[in-house]
């Protein structure tokens, strides 16, 4: 297992090179200078180059970029260029709330999915399944955050229920927090449930016609039974590949959610960061972000044989 | 949450992308004593004054230092720690006399020796300076010496006169020239914390969440009113909270809830709902910006005047300005704010939109309908919807643009680089009408930023830094827009207004042309 | 009928079978009027070919109908409880304790997620409440009955890690743990080759007389009626045909249906001709030995695995020769090597002489069109999305034929196999033997002079296999190719091949004429694999 | 089965509407608009819905219908390049990575790896960044963003096909691996990839209005749904149909998009009787 876990995690350190490489590359080709956005539209030459000589942007990019990478190797992201602090600080504070975010909503949307893709498919061509079916249709149609938007005017405006922007660290005040985070996590668990009760739906069919199921049935097991033992573990399995995926995507970062909810997450300090060029940011939320796919997309493996233990024999 | 439909009713605005969530907490941890909170939009990037610096950094700064002049409400300079001055005849010597009253937040009196110690740090290259480059060979004058023949007197001496030192020294973007005690850095020269003499300390510091002032108890104010940045600076709290709050929708939340006492500098669409509110006092005032169309005289197609002009004359600046500013701005043809002194008949006179005389000079100017580049970005709302209405209003009369919208940072690029055919800039307050045409006037080959480059507008602009003379000033700045409205190497279109919104248990807040928040003398009742 | 069996244990009565929904209004039943009995500890078989219901029957009986269909009408009595008019709960308390129930494929029979001791305890819990060293004790004894090898490691093992023999032997295990009255058993070794499947089913009849269980068996296969039944019940496309002993089934069928079915037995003496030794040999495989590379690692490749160990084969022209073996015997890497399907790790194989390794361009595009191959899975070998045209045009996309000549020979050939209409469909639009037919005529189109084929007739009912094999037969007698006919069923072997060649673990262990073969054969493998093959028995018992 | 063709019927019965009435719309604006999309009235901001302007004006006086009936043109025109590209491109790779295995897989599936590792938003916001607001560089960014799961998608069908025995007989008549790709693996991939590309095509959609959103999509004025919607926001209250017609526009065709895709989906499925 440990070996297994080891060879998975060399066979990503390419990709991770790649992903370095090409990020490196790509924010230097977006036109604009940090030195420029920090000292303005009246800036001097002189100050300029002043800026770029403290910032190293004037040496050749190779000799920028293994300079980077070494640091980034002994775990130093160096500094941001607008704020001046830490860059791993910076991104794991940002990283916890859209990963407390993320984890909520998207295990609220699992179990959504899990029961209205199961009774759907057990029911299946009932009004119930239709009902099931066409809403989880109907939310995979509805951009995120013009539901965010929906919401907010609902709850946070027209009837005032909840906070409607930003956000309290848990340190602050822990009700509080949980006061804002609701409206973000319930829209993430309505966008992402769509996709996921489709496919437990699909899955939850193929694996009702097989005849382990109706073995199990012949058994004299009751229907409940049935389906929590022995087509639940069994028609989870696909859907819960297609959880990783969404959980390695959306810890990558929420930037249209936590806009609309005013956040300071992950995707906020990404996408601010580009726009203001701050590189050092930039490379080191990508290098994060790459980091927690693999990772996560690994436990998702590692998960899998619970559910379908014919994947152990690697 | 029991306000909900006072929410309801303010909010519909939902701009977003902020914390309002850190203001509240930064509220709900405040220290004792009166606080006054205040919003900033962004972090402020750094304590050092002048340097590492941006509009919110001054502001917090000039809360702290100050100089030996500051700049009075018209850009005037006023004494500030000088009491007085005096300049020899050959407009090269300034005499300055200290305040004998003054002391540091650390309690060191204020002596020549601090003020020495702090110009001559403000002239090394290594401290980064923003207005070094006034005092190099391009500038307005170097720096030949500092002396001080007894403690309370500095004498500085220039290699040549320079009629605008003292406007420069007082600049918001030079950190005010602030004189600052030795012990502001370490040994090595590195920067620990501004200590001043301003009505307030530096305090706590928390990024991404707030800037604290303390009431500096030992500041003995001028006597007189506030004027500027001059006057009588009273600290009426104990402690000023700059919360950084980016997502206006939240900061209006907060305003209404009592969680913000000031909110200033909004867009106009952001007024939405808060004006006319009883518990709320709305502020306007105009300011010494500029928006203004810039044009690439170097472009094969536009260097040919007859298509500017056209392309001006599509443009009804009243019209825009109307709709962008939503009433709150001013239409202005002139790079001379509407708000300053030298605005005068000359400057007034606003550019009748013909769009069939614009056709005429399209078609005289062979201009066969190609697409031209417009740049613009979403730095602010104003911005992106100037660029809209002008592409909208030059289609009238034939004329294509093609909107390529970039992101700040693509934006100040090209603009420093002079890579556009027109684009959309708005400038910051500059306080001299010379600073306002400074903006334009240039040599493209030593500065490509600068969009007119005449022998004869670089020569007038020459005059009017080497005269005092406010009359004959008045002259050369009319002349110059004229020429300017003439040769249109630009389309300036118009100032707008600083729009703030207080609680109406503020006492004493006024807002100002410089467009940057001052808060002493401002009180909670 | 059966009036003779006082109390039946199992009595159907009008039994009618429905598919729902708008579409299929009005059309006709699935099942219709289904009456028969089974006495305690009988042993009675459903035979019939797919479509026939059998499976819809004795799904009925536990009320586990699949979707979309319906039982409409008639009684089911368990020792005279009508059971179609108990509750769900009452229901769920008769299935698995009273009324077992084995299905086909064993590699979906078995709940993959859970351990073996988990399915094993599920049933055991619910019916009989025992403690769990109780349940423990019970399921291992039951395992060693079935004659799993350490069966408290099985216990925790998952399905996956087991043959689909063992697996069977496991699923009985299952079922016969809770001592049911009645096992229903469909099609239960259908999907196991020839060794397994016997010993499965002498497991099952002796587990199931020790239990004093009845058993019905539901089966398309008449050898193992005829070997493990005393009664049986013919039914043809949701119709009842016969009922009667299995003797009387077999020697004198009264149905014509069943006559048919009775006369699809291979029977009589091989079918196929010897050739004489001076006919020419169109395939010369020498001491070939074939492996399949290992999975790689992450820096090196695998270690090769060899599943063909130096195995000497001759084909001569016009004749057909018979491969036999279990699977994994390596008789299919063989077809696919003489194909030049799959590279010899050593030795030599030579088509018309010459080697195929060293064959140039022309002489392969030669090779390709004379040697053919026709594969067991209908449903796969063909490519869904062409039509049947198509898919027979496309032997001939290489031959030098101007595409009136292609299209003539394509249909000429169509019509030979009997689907002269068939060649605007789409191969999901046929059935199993028609697909196969298709195959056959893909083969044949290009005139081979070798055809191999690679069990063509395993996944086909019984009737539809004679059809197939006489086809088969006329068309080799026809264009007199060589014939390469692999198979694991010795039933066909004799319907078709003169000579055969039997296989295990990759060496030839037996070759001979047919009749010579099945009448002695020298190896106990043969004589294993012969004595496990049921249909011959039953071809035996009708003479 | 009964079940499947009542569903199939229910998909096609709403999706075919839909999808229809999108189309129609798209056809008349060819021809006719009430107004000019594009004209500005700056005496008549954010006018409500009436009978001169069916859905009102937005803050420049600009008609909302006409703004989203030549919005559905581009945002229908740049889903449909973006899904076109991502098809096509994908469907090469995946049948490449598929069919010759070995390194060329492990290297195209180490690439699509390090695409996907990116956040999809962040790469198409660079990427637009790098090339300019354009039409065309949101196409390139989408495409580039979506690209890999297509690769992946024809890759695992490839993989799954190659083993069926067809293909064996394929290479058993001579085929060469050319022909045996584009005559036997191909038309059993597409059937997936059509699936897929109607799935694309709503996140095309959805992700150009998430990108005019963070206010980097098409540039202006030319509307689309996504920056029609991005530019309400600070009108929500005071104007909400500027943010409702929008929104229910990317809603109805994505909802139709999508039924159609299921409908096709069973339709296409050959295990269907």
């Amino acid at each position: 297992m440990l070996s297994y876990i080891c060879k998975r995690l060399a066979l990503t350190l390419p990709t991770l090179v790649l992903v370095s490489i090409a990020v490196f590359l790509i924010i230097r080709l977006i036109p604009g200078d940090p030195a420029l956005v920090l000292l303005g539209e009246g800036a001097d030459g002189a100050a300029l180059a002043g800026v770029r000589a403290d910032l190293g942007l004037d040496r050749p990019l190779p000799v920028q970029f293994v300079s980077w990478l070494q640091h980034a190797l002994r775990g130093d992201l160096g500094r941001s260029i607008v704020s001046g602090e830490p860059v791993a600080g910076l991104i794991l504070q940002r990283f916890g709330l859209t990963a407390a975010v993320v984890l909520v909503a998207v295990t609220a949307a699992t179990l959504i999915a899990a029961a209205a893709g199961l009774t759907a498919a057990w029911r299946r061509n009932s009004a119930l399944d239709l009902a099931v079916v066409g809403t989880a249709t109907v939310v995979l149609a509805i951009p995120s955050f013009w539901l965010g938007l929906v919401l907010l005017l609902l709850f946070g405006l027209k009837l005032g229920w909840l906070p409607f922007v930003g956000y309290i660290p848990f340190s602050e005040s822990a009700v509080q927090a949980l006061l804002f985070l609701v409206m973000p996590v319930v829209t993430l668990t309505i966008t992402e449930s769509g996709v996921l009760t489709r496919m437990m739906r699909s899955s939850s069919i193929d694996v009702l016609q097989l005849d382990y199921v109706t073995h199990a049935r012949a058994k004299g097991l009751s229907e409940r039974v049935v389906l929590t033992r022995h087509v639940f573990p069994n028609a989870f399995a696909p859907t819960l590949t297609l959880v990783g995926l969404t959980l390695g995507h959306l810890l990558g970062g929420i930037a249209v959610i936590e806009t609309v909810f005013t956040l300071p997450g992950l995707g906020r300090l990404m996408v601010d960061s580009v726009l203001a060029r701050d590189y050092p940011v930039v490379q080191g939320c990508l290098l994060f972000t790459a980091v927690v796919y693999v990772v996560v997309n690994l436990l998702v493996d590692l998960c899998y044989p619970l559910f379908d233990p014919r994947v152990t024999a690697r | 949450m029991a306000r909900s439909s006072h929410v309801a009713h303010v909010l519909g605005t939902l701009a977003v992308s902020g914390a309002l969530a850190l203001g509240l907490v930064a509220w709900q941890v405040a220290a004792a004593g009166t606080v006054l909170r205040a919003r900033f939009k962004s972090d402020i990037v750094s304590t050092s004054p002048g340097t590492r610096r941006d509009e919110n950094t001054d502001a917090v700064l000039l809360h702290v230092v100050e100089g030996l002049v500051a700049s009075r409400e018209d850009g005037s300079p006023a004494p500030m720690l000088a009491s007085r001055w005096t300049v020899s005849a050959d407009g090269r010597i300034y005499t300055f006399t200290l305040r004998p009253d003054v002391i540091f937040h650390n309690g060191a009196p204020l002596t020549a020796a601090e003020v020495i110690w702090s110009l001559q740090r403000y002239l090394k290259p290594q401290t980064r300076w923003r207005c070094l480059a006034e005092f190099g060979e391009h500038g307005i004058a170097r720096v030949a010496s500092i002396t001080a023949p007894d403690p309370h007197t500095v004498i500085i001496t220039l290699d040549r006169a320079a009629p605008m030192f003292l406007t420069t020294l007082v600049r918001a973007d030079c950190g005010g020239t602030g004189i600052l005690h030795p012990d502001s850095v370490d040994a090595d020269g590195n920067w620990r914390a501004p200590i001043g003499t301003g009505p307030y300390e530096m305090g706590e510091w928390r990024h991404n969440q707030f800037v604290e002032l303390n009431r500096f108890a030992r500041y003995s104010p001028l006597p007189g009113a506030r004027d500027g940045n001059a006057g009588g600076k009273h600290a009426l709290v104990d402690h000023i909270r700059f919360l950084i709050i980016p997502d206006s929708s939240a900061a209006r939340a907060a305003l209404i809830r009592g969680s913000l006492d000031i909110l200033d500098n909004l867009a106009p669409s952001e007024l939405t709902g808060i004006r006319g509110r009883p518990d709320l006092e709305f502020q306007q005032v105009p300011i010494l910006d500029c928006y203004a169309l810039l044009i690439q005289t170097r472009d094969p197609l536009l260097s040919d005047v007859r298509l500017r002009t056209a392309i001006a004359l599509t443009i009804d600046t009243v019209g825009l300005t109307k709709a962008i500013t939503w009433g709150t701005g001013t239409a202005d043809n002139s790079p001379i704010p509407v708000a300053s002194p030298f605005h005068g008949p000359v400057e007034a006179h606003l550019r009748k939109p013909d769009v069939g005389e614009a056709r005429r000079l399209v078609r005289a100017a062979g201009y066969d309908g190609r697409a031209i580049q417009l740049v613009t970005s979403r730095r602010d709302p104003q911005m992106f919807d100037i660029a809209v209405v002008i592409q909208a209003m030059a289609a009238e009369a034939g004329i294509h643009l093609q909107i390529d919208t970039v992101d700040w940072p693509a934006h100040l690029s090209l603009y420093t680089v002079g890579n556009y055919q027109l684009m959309v800039q708005s400038f910051s307050a500059r306080l001299d009408p010379t600073l306002s045409f400074g903006i334009f006037i240039g040599d493209k080959r030593e500065d490509p930023r600068k969009v007119w480059d005449t022998p004869r507008s670089r020569e007038l602009l020459g005059q009017t830094m080497a005269s005092a003379d406010s009359a004959a000033r008045q002259a050369l700045f009319d002349t110059l827009t004229r020429d300017f409205l003439a040769e249109v190497p630009a389309v300036a279109l118009f100032n707008s207004s600083r729009l703030s919104v207080v609680r109406s248990n503020v006492t004493g807040y006024r807002n100002w042309t410089a467009a940057q928040q001052r808060l002493w003398g401002v009180g909670l009742n | 009928m059966s009036a003779s069996l006082a109390t039946p244990l199992l009595r159907l009565t009008g039994v009618r079978i429905e598919a729902v929904g708008r579409a299929r209004a009005g059309s006709a039943p699935l099942l219709e009027d289904l009456s028969f009995d089974v006495a305690p500890g009988e042993f009675v078989a459903v035979v019939g070919e797919s479509g026939s219901g059998k499976t819809l029957a004795a799904r009925s009986i536990l009320n586990l109908l699949p979707e979309g269909v319906r039982r409409v009408g008639g009684r089911i009595e368990l020792e005279g409880r009508d059971l179609t008019q108990l509750s769900g709960p009452e229901m769920r308390k008769v299935r698995g304790a009273q009324i077992g129930m084995v299905f086909q494929e064993p590699m979906v029979s078995l709940n993959p997620a859970m351990t073996i001791g988990r399915q094993l305890a599920e049933g055991l819990q619910l019916h009989r409440r025992l403690s769990g060293d109780e349940i423990r004790r019970q399921s291992l004894a039951m395992l060693e009955r079935v004659r799993i090898t350490d069966p408290s490691r099985c216990l925790s093992a998952f399905p996956h890690e087991f043959s689909g023999g063992m697996r069977q032997r496991i699923m009985l295990a299952a079922v016969l743990l809770l001592k049911p009255k009645l096992l229903i058993a469909d099609e239960p070794t259908t999907a196991l080759d020839t060794l397994s499947q016997r010993e499965v089913l002498e497991l099952m009849v002796e587990l199931a007389h020790d239990g004093g269980a009845a058993v019905l068996l539901i089966t398309h296969d008449l050898g193992l009626v005829a070997r493990y039944t005393e009664r049986a019940i013919v039914l043809e496309k949701g119709r009842l045909m016969e009922v009667g002993t299995t003797r009387q089934i077999l020697t004198e069928p009264q149905n014509p249906y069943t006559q048919r079915l009775v006369a699809s037995l291979p029977r009589g003496s091989a079918a196929g001709t010897a050739v004489p030794d001076s006919a020419q040999v169109v395939v010369q495989v020498r001491n070939a030995c074939i492996g399949y590379p290992g999975r790689p690692g992450l820096w090196r490749a695998g270690t090769p695995t060899q599943v063909v160990h130096g195995v000497d084969l001759d084909v001569r022209s016009g004749e057909i020769v018979a491969i036999v073996g279990a699977s994994g015997s390596g008789k299919t890497t063989l077809g696919r090597a003489i194909l030049d399907l799959k590279p010899l790790t050593a030795g030599s194989i030579r088509f018309d002489g010459i080697e195929l390794a060293q064959m140039t361009a022309a002489q392969r595009k030669q090779f390709r069109r004379a040697a053919q191959l026709v594969f067991q899975d209908p449903y796969s070998s063909l490519n869904p999305r062409l039509r049947v045209r198509d898919i027979v045009a496309a032997t001939l996309r290489h031959a030098d034929i101007d595409p009136a000549a292609r299209a003539a020979r394509v249909d000429a050939v169509l019509d030979e196999v009997g689907l002269a209409s068939f060649g605007d469909r789409f191969p999901h639009q046929m059935s199993g033997g028609q697909r196969q037919r298709v195959a056959i005529a893909r083969a044949v189109v290009s005139r081979p002079r070798l055809v191999v084929a690679d069990e063509p007739v395993s996944a086909l009912d019984m009737t539809i296999q004679q059809q197939v094999l006489a086809l088969f037969r006329k068309l080799q007698a026809q264009y007199g190719f060589a014939c390469l006919f692999i198979t694991h069923d010795l039933a066909v072997v004799r319907q078709i091949a003169a000579r055969v060649v039997v296989m295990s673990g990759g060496v030839v262990v037996e070759e001979g004429p047919v009749p010579a073969v099945f009448c002695d054969p020298r190896h106990e493998y043969t004589r294993e694999l012969l004595a496990a093959t049921p249909a011959l028995e039953a071809a035996a018992l009708v003479g | 089965m009964m079940g499947r063709v009542g569903h199939v019927g229910l998909n096609a019965l709403v999706g075919i509407p839909l999808v229809g009435s999108l189309l129609v719309t798209i056809g008349i604006g060819l021809f006719w608009m009430p107004y000019d999309p594009i004209a500005i009235d700056l005496a008549h901001p954010l006018g409500s819905p009436g009978l001169h302007h069916w859905f009102g004006t937005d803050e420049f006086g600009r008609d909302v219908l006409s703004r989203s009936m030549l919005g559905s043109r581009i945002s229908v025109l740049i889903a449909l390049a973006t899904v076109a590209v991502a098809i096509t491109l994908g469907t090469a790779l995946g049948l490449l990575a598929g069919y010759l295995r070995g390194w060329t897989d492990r290297l195209l599936m180490m690439m699509t790896d390090a695409v996907l590792a990116f956040p999809g938003i962040l790469l198409a916001l660079a990427l637009i960044a790098v090339f300019g607001s354009s039409d065309g560089s949101i196409i390139l960014a989408l495409s580039t963003a979506y690209t890999p799961s297509v690769v992946r998608v024809v890759r695992a069908t490839v993989l799954s096909i190659r083993e069926r025995e067809f293909i064996e007989a394929s290479r058993s008549v001579g085929d060469s691996p050319l022909e045996t790709i584009v005559h036997h693996i191909l038309p059993n991939v597409l059937p997936p990839v059509v699936v897929l590309a109607t799935s694309l095509f709503g996140w095309a959609m959805l992700s150009e209005s998430a990108l005019s959103f963070l206010g980097v999509g098409v540039p202006p004025p030319a509307p689309t749904w996504g920056n029609m919607l991005s530019q309400s926001r600070p009108y929500m209250d005071v104007a909400s149909w500027l943010s409702i017609v929008p929104g229910l526009c990317i809603a109805g065709t994505l909802l139709g998009v999508n039924l159609l895709g299921d409908a096709l989906r069973d339709w296409l499925d050959p295990r269907k009787t």
